[in-house]
């Protein structure tokens, strides 16, 4: 038993989640850069894209990036009310809603899936996010072979 | 005579299996009867007609047919071996049976189509003898029977009651299956029953000749109304072939594909440039009933069309080729008087 | 064919030190497309920048992308030197090696990992990018101010003075707005009329300057830089091309009895009339309401009276349209109607009064000729009692906010009252005194201290009027810790700044944010407090805050520097990071142009040669566009794209990840 | 007179007066309905209606081909009429002849606005049935992976015949995203990933604007249950933003607008 419990520990330390974040270019975006110039560390899981504003950030994305083979998505962008463009998250707000719904009910859980707002001025959280998200997705394991949107051909 | 208890199905698939086979089979999945690979334990329901045909056995909907690996800006071919396993499908309808015999022509006509050829050569089909018959079906119409043999390599027919199946070989492949499933076979005499009663609801040689001549009909017009232009009756149907070529990659590797295609769908004949030869639903549907009862019968001396009628149970709105004909049939009858 | 080029920088040890530079740019090497791969100690500096260039302009590069520091630090820098190399400037891309990845994390090996894969999705990106150039708008150099207050007046003389055309738009018959009404001003007291009325005449004669008063905009079409607004002018019924201004006509005015604007209700009016002496333009507008030949259709009195003959009752609204660049909205204030305040007697009590009655008390010009007399009985108040915060900070009433201007104008009352009613006793009840500006807070002592105002800090939880006359206020002095009753002949309520009324039908013409307040809302609460979200449309005074009048002739100023700004050049230069519809495959849906938070997708229809009518479909108006991307999701059938960001960039970004 | 009869008698009153070129409704095609096109009024002995009358026949309204005929009357239940108010709220039908028919009753013919005012009257609470709630209770019930091998299942069936988009009034898009090839977002093959993406993008495009009249579910030749995820952000949409599409011609999309307190539990 305490065999297989170190096994499993070690298999999850092992495991390296592919993490693909889609992020806003006025908060979160900057906020990382922040989480840089104050030397914070993270994990190097995640891949960013850019995209101008949460507005702009189609629910294909995040399929895409599953079907590709991520273990998980992080969309974020500024919070309700600074964002750059007046209300391109609160339209993301709603989009998100609905979507998480339909892929939590399709198999891909809120295990995979993690909305945030993070400002410029949120380095820490930016850091401390993907700190925790990462240490989430290697809890609950890879999304292989489970996931229901990944390439076979 | 080799006889086979009429609950005795999932044993035959499952001797099949152990025998090598891959075992394809009607099986219940909610509210259809499906033709799909059987597992153990999966009922074997041979009772309702599946709502698929057993075309995407031989005819997969998405099949590899090229591969390539990538390397910065070079790429290399991979194999792409065919994927063509021993199968055997049990209670494969007459209808269908008829259907890959159209189709060995189409896929052995100006090319032969190694892939086609392949899984054709490794299945084993057993025909089911249709002991029922619902108001889609139409095989009598198109020259088929619900007994008929064309395409079978070995027959399934129900006996004494529906108690006893009788299962009889018809060449080489049908023997070599009979020879596996030998252990679940008995010795024995039964009484066949009688085959489903299908009326011949149409003359398809008047249908033919009509086609000739009617390239331009008020008919075409009224069906294109109420088709609502997707794919669902050349998916379902056992002789409809057309495909399409598709590649995707990914950074490291990319594929060619052929997928299902059909001219029911508006893009099939889009041209980049804008223009649609075949602008709207009814000239779609022209080229449906052409190709089935026309050029079909031009090019291979054969119907397109094997009557099975999934086209019409499937239908959302509930189109029916088979009355199509009919009034075809009908109106050249009228004509004549 | 791409051909890329891909520089990656150490940054001194910043990237190096983590990240091995030179596997990341031998890896790009081999990434398709990438015809040229270089790292170096410093890109930013003038060698690094002539590397790229060189490699330019010799590997005839379709694409660069530079790995270094974060796209906000940089990237003008190369993007300005790709385009010293005949790249265009769009061609370029960065891959953030160093606050994203060298700077974050430890592990060389997972680092160089990670900046690879920064780089190979830049690279993948960088070859779907287009060249793309700014967007040029011409510009109209007319400015279009709303609002004929100080803040108008202020923003349209500073337009003005710089040059450029102004057309300022009134709603009232005369401009000056609140501050004409203010007896005198804090914290210097000085008359308010006697420095706004030279400003006044100023702006009336200003070459620059056309003035349209007695008028409100009706419609708003175009962007910035090109708006065309309807502007209705109402029906004056006299013609103010031969009006002199004499006054013959209202003195001859049979209705005598109309509650004065001007005067707060204090005093009355005629209905041929100019609001107050020193209106500008001094020439009168026939009230429709209130005219006796406009309602039953005979009297003529004034018509008679005009030695002129510019009475005209047949007189209509004109419809005009004029051309602007930019606008400023400056509609300021109204004081909140505290008749929703039951226990300060409902607005039933004639001498429980706001804020501008008393000015208007106060005022030499006023209907009591500055003597402070209460309006029930015109008797001397020996008392009087004033409350802050009426509306302001009260949540019950849904208003959370400090109105910013009461407490200083209500020790201005209370100093004035003690100026002029020298025994009489001026008693203030206050919530938190607020008097942060300059020489606000020497003015508040100086009413206490000099003047003998008696602040009590403390609620009026109740005011009712006694048979005799007196208003008992019923209060706490949460200093002392006890109940207040006092025996007031007036009270005077510091109501809440609430914006203009129809302030928001204003704002949707013009496609401005305004906040649950109904206050216009700023494009950012600190660094561009002046513009709103729609481009061109600025802001000037109470309408976006309560403001005092010298924020808002700052405000007025500063969105005057704007205007100037954005007219210093004939066209108007926009980053080309827009969004544009298909209309091949466009459906019209409709929920693009219902999702812009900017207004900038629009119906466009589109016609055959004949004129007539063959779809409707959505089309972005790039002078609006400010590239957020929101109606590209948005899109079903993916109609729209966003450059810069296109679909196909984003999907090779996220398809090189897997 | 029966329903049918009534629906007869209006649909050849309006064929007469030309207030409509052509009627579309059902009829029987042995034991199954059909639909009808009727554009002569002495043609009108085909129509019928009864509660085996499913297909949603506002997805014709949409047809270059119907359009062409000039104006139409449909035989609206209570979910095609839906359908043609979300159609008009998104500006893709300025008016509609209908004849109006409910469970139980036969209301007339109506237009656009007298639909939306019946709707609000007397079908303001159109319940999914309770064998769909309940498969769906058993489905959240799952665990995730479960989930994942449930719909893996299911979506292995489609073909991508498009019957589920050909059959619903509100895909109108004149170019699906999923024919959209650059970039191809949704991959063509009936495998996994095609089918997958697919299927969600179909089902999240319909967010806001499902009137889950059941139209996609029953065209599936596949019969791949479809309702259980339109239902799933049916519930979601009225729970999150209190929207039910298909009652107001004026409706904002729900996707498309916000309000400033949506939910934002999920965000962290």
């Amino acid at each position: 038993m305490a065999q297989t419990e170190t096994k499993t520990a070690e298999a999850a330390a092992a495991f390296q989640p592919r993490i693909v974040a889609f992020v806003c270019n006025w908060c979160t975006y900057a906020g990382a850069d922040l989480a840089g110039t104050s030397r914070l560390r993270y994990p190097p899981n995640v891949r960013i894209i850019k995209l101008p504003c949460t507005g702009r950030i189609d629910p294909l994305f995040i399929l895409k990036a599953f079907e590709g083979g991520a273990d998980a998505v992080l969309v974020s962008g500024c919070h309700p009310g600074d964002c750059h463009y007046t209300s391109g998250n609160y339209h993301a707000r709603r989009r998100w809603a609905l979507f998480r719904r339909l892929l939590d009910l399709t198999g891909i859980d809120e295990r995979r899936l993690f909305f945030s707002w993070v400002s410029a001025a949120e380095g820490q959280k930016f850091a401390d996010l993907v700190a925790d998200i990462t240490e989430k997705v290697r809890a609950a394991g890879p999304l292989e072979p489970a996931n229901p949107a990944r390439r076979r051909l | 005579m080799k006889i086979l208890d009429a609950d005795k199905l999932p044993d035959l698939a499952a001797v099949l299996a152990a025998a090598g086979y891959r075992v394809v089979a009607p099986v219940r999945d909610g509210a259809q009867v499906r033709m799909a690979e059987w597992k153990p334990g999966l009922a074997i329901d041979a009772g309702p007609i599946p709502a698929n045909s057993v075309k995407e056995f031989l005819f997969p909907r998405c099949e590899v047919i090229a591969r390539y690996s990538l390397d910065g800006d070079s790429f290399a071919p991979q194999p792409a071996p065919v994927d063509a396993p021993k199968t055997a499908v049990l209670a494969v309808r007459p209808c269908d049976a008829a259907a890959m015999v159209a189709l060995d022509k189409v896929f052995n006509w100006e090319y032969r189509d190694d892939a086609w050829n392949a899984r054709r050569e490794a299945t084993t089909l057993v025909a089911l003898v249709c002991a029922a018959a619902d108001d889609e079906c139409f095989c009598t119409s198109v020259g088929g029977a619900p007994d008929a043999r064309l395409g079978a390599d070995a027959v399934l027919r129900c006996a004494d009651g529906a108690s006893k199946f009788i299962l009889e070989a018809l060449g080489e492949k049908g023997q070599a299956l009979l020879a596996a499933a030998a252990g679940v076979l008995a010795d024995g005499d039964a009484r066949p029953d009688p085959p489903a009663s299908v009326p011949v609801r149409f003359d398809s040689k008047a249908v033919t000749d009509w086609c000739g001549e009617n390239f331009e009909s008020p008919l075409w017009r009224d069906l294109g109304l109420a088709c609502l232009g997707c794919g669902s009756c050349a998916y379902a149907c056992p002789v409809c072939h057309c495909f399409d070529i598709q590649d995707e990659g990914t950074r490291s590797e990319a594929v060619r594909l052929r997928n299902w295609d059909t001219c029911g769908l508006a893009l099939f004949t889009q041209h980049s440039g804008g223009h649609n030869p075949r602008p709207d639903q009814a000239a779609r549907w022209r080229q449906r009933v052409m190709h089935k009862f026309r050029y079909f019968v031009e090019r291979f001396g054969g119907l397109a069309c094997t009557g099975c009628g999934r086209c019409a149970r499937l239908c959302p709105a509930r189109l029916a080729i088979s009355q199509v004909c009919r009034e075809i049939d009908e109106a050249r009858k009228a004509a004549a008087k | 064919m791409a051909r890329i080029g891909v520089f990656i920088c150490h940054c001194g040890e910043n990237i190096a030190r983590t990240v091995d530079c030179a596997a990341v740019a031998a890896a790009a090497a081999k990434m398709p497309g990438v015809v040229h791969s270089a790292d170096y100690k410093y890109m930013c500096s003038d060698p690094g920048q002539q590397m790229i260039r060189q490699a330019i302009a010799e590997k005839k590069l379709t694409g660069a992308v530079v790995g270094a520091c974060s796209p906000r630090m940089h990237e003008p820098t190369f993007r300005r030197a790709a385009a010293e190399a005949g790249l265009n400037p769009y061609l370029l891309e960065m891959a953030n090696l160093r606050e994203h990845c060298s700077w974050v994390h430890e592990d060389r090996a997972a680092a160089t990992a990670k900046a690879i894969d920064l780089v190979r999705v830049m690279v993948e990106k960088v070859k779907r990018n287009r060249s793309l150039y700014p967007i040029r708008v011409p510009i109209e150099p007319t400015a279009l101010v709303v609002g004929g207050g100080i803040a108008g007046i202020q923003a349209a003389l500073d337009i003005a003075g710089g040059g450029k055309k102004v057309i300022l738009v009134e709603r009232g018959p005369s401009i000056g707005g609140h501050m004409a009404r203010l007896s005198e001003t804090f914290p210097t007291l000085d008359c308010s009329q006697c420095i706004l009325t030279p400003r006044m005449v100023e702006a009336a004669s200003h070459p620059n300057i056309t003035l349209m008063t007695y008028s409100e905009v009706e419609a708003v079409e175009g962007f910035v830089g090109n708006f065309q607004v309807t502007i209705r002018r109402k029906a004056k019924y006299v013609d103010w091309s031969k009006c002199t201004g004499c006054g013959d006509c209202w003195a001859k005015c049979p209705a005598r009895k109309i509650p004065s604007e001007f005067d707060a209700r204090l005093g009355a009016r005629t209905a041929i009339y100019r609001p107050f002496p020193q209106a500008v333009p001094n020439k009168p507008v026939i009230d429709r309401e209130h005219c006796i030949m406009l309602t039953k259709g005979k009297c003529g009195a004034c018509a008679k009276a005009c030695q002129r003959g510019a009475v005209n009752f047949k007189d209509q609204d004109e419809l005009v349209k004029v051309k602007v660049g930019a606008v400023v909205l400056a509609t300021g204030f109204d004081l909140w109607d505290h008749s929703a305040y039951g226990e300060y007697g409902a607005g039933k009590f004639a001498d429980v009064i706001d804020g501008f009655q008393f000015e208007r008390l106060a005022s030499a010009s006023g209907p009591t000729g500055g003597e402070i007399r209460r309006p029930s009985d015109g008797q001397v108040p020996r008392t009087v009692v004033f409350i802050q915060c009426c509306g302001s900070r009260d949540e019950k009433v849904g208003k959370a906010y400090c109105s910013k201007i009461c407490c200083m104008y209500t020790a201005k009352h209370g100093m004035l009252y003690k100026h002029k009613v020298h025994d009489g006793r001026a008693i203030v009840f206050y919530m938190d005194i607020r008097a942060a500006g300059k020489g606000y807070e020497e003015f508040i002592r100086r009413a206490v201290e000099a003047d003998g105002v008696e602040y009590v800090r403390g609620r009026v939880s109740r005011i009712y009027r006694r048979t005799d006359g007196k208003l008992i206020v019923r209060g706490a002095d949460t200093l002392a810790g006890r109940a207040v009753t006092v025996e007031a002949d007036m009270v005077v309520l510091a109501d809440a700044v609430v914006p203009r009324s129809g302030g928001e039908k204003l704002a949707q013409l013009f496609g401005v944010g305004y906040d649950t307040d109904g206050f216009y809302s700023e494009a950012h609460p600190k660094l561009r407090p002046v513009e709103t979200a729609a481009a061109g449309v600025f802001l000037a005074g109470a309408c976006q805050s309560p403001k005092d009048i010298p924020d808002s002739v700052a405000q007025a100023s500063a969105a005057a520097a704007k205007v100037l700004g954005l007219f210093a050049r004939p066209e108007l230069e926009r980053e080309p990071v827009v969004a544009r519809v298909n209309e091949n495959t466009c459906v019209h849906c409709r929920a693009c142009i219902q999702a812009c938070p900017y207004g900038a997708v629009e119906d466009h229809e589109i016609r055959d040669r004949k004129g007539h009518l063959v779809r409707t479909v959505a089309r972005v108006n790039e002078g609006l566009c400010q590239g957020c991307g929101t109606c590209v999701a948005i899109c079903r059938s993916g109609c729209i794209d966003l450059e810069g960001f296109t679909d196909e960039q984003v999907f090779s970004e996220i398809a090189t990840l897997e | 007179m029966s329903t049918s009869e009534a629906i007869r008698a209006d649909a050849a009153r309006l064929l007469a007066e030309g207030r409509a070129k052509l009627v579309i409704g059902y009829r029987a095609r042995g034991p199954h309905r059909a639909p009808a096109f009727v554009s002569d009024p002495a043609g009108v002995d085909v129509l019928i209606y009864d509660n085996l009358c499913k297909q949603n026949l506002a997805v014709y309204l949409r047809k270059p081909e119907v359009r062409s005929r000039g104006p139409v009357a449909v035989v609206a239940p209570p979910a095609v009429m839906r359908s043609l108010v979300v159609l008009a709220a998104e500006s893709q039908l300025t008016e509609a002849t209908v004849l109006a028919v409910g469970p139980d009753a036969y209301h007339g013919v109506l237009d656009l606005a007298g639909a939306a005012a019946l709707l609000k009257e007397k079908y303001a609470d159109l319940a999914p049935s309770p064998e769909l709630l309940e498969a769906l209770a058993k489905l959240d019930a799952m665990s995730p992976q479960e989930r994942a091998r449930f719909w893996t299942d299911q979506f292995a069936k489609c073909t991508r015949c498009y019957a589920c988009r050909a059959a619903c009034p509100l895909c109108y898009c004149a170019r699906c995203i999923v024919e959209k090839n650059v970039p191809q977002w949704i991959s063509t093959a009936a495998a996994q990933h095609g089918n997958f993406a697919w299927q969600i993008i179909r089902a999240f495009h319909q967010a806001g604007r499902c009137t889950l009249c059941g139209a996609c579910e029953a065209a599936c030749p596949q019969g791949i249950p479809l309702m259980l995820l339109n239902l799933a952000l049916s519930e979601e949409v009225a729970k999150q933003f209190g929207e039910k599409p298909g009652y107001d011609p004026a409706a904002k999309p729900v996707i498309g607008s916000w309000k400033p307190d949506d939910d934002q539990g999920f965000v962290r």
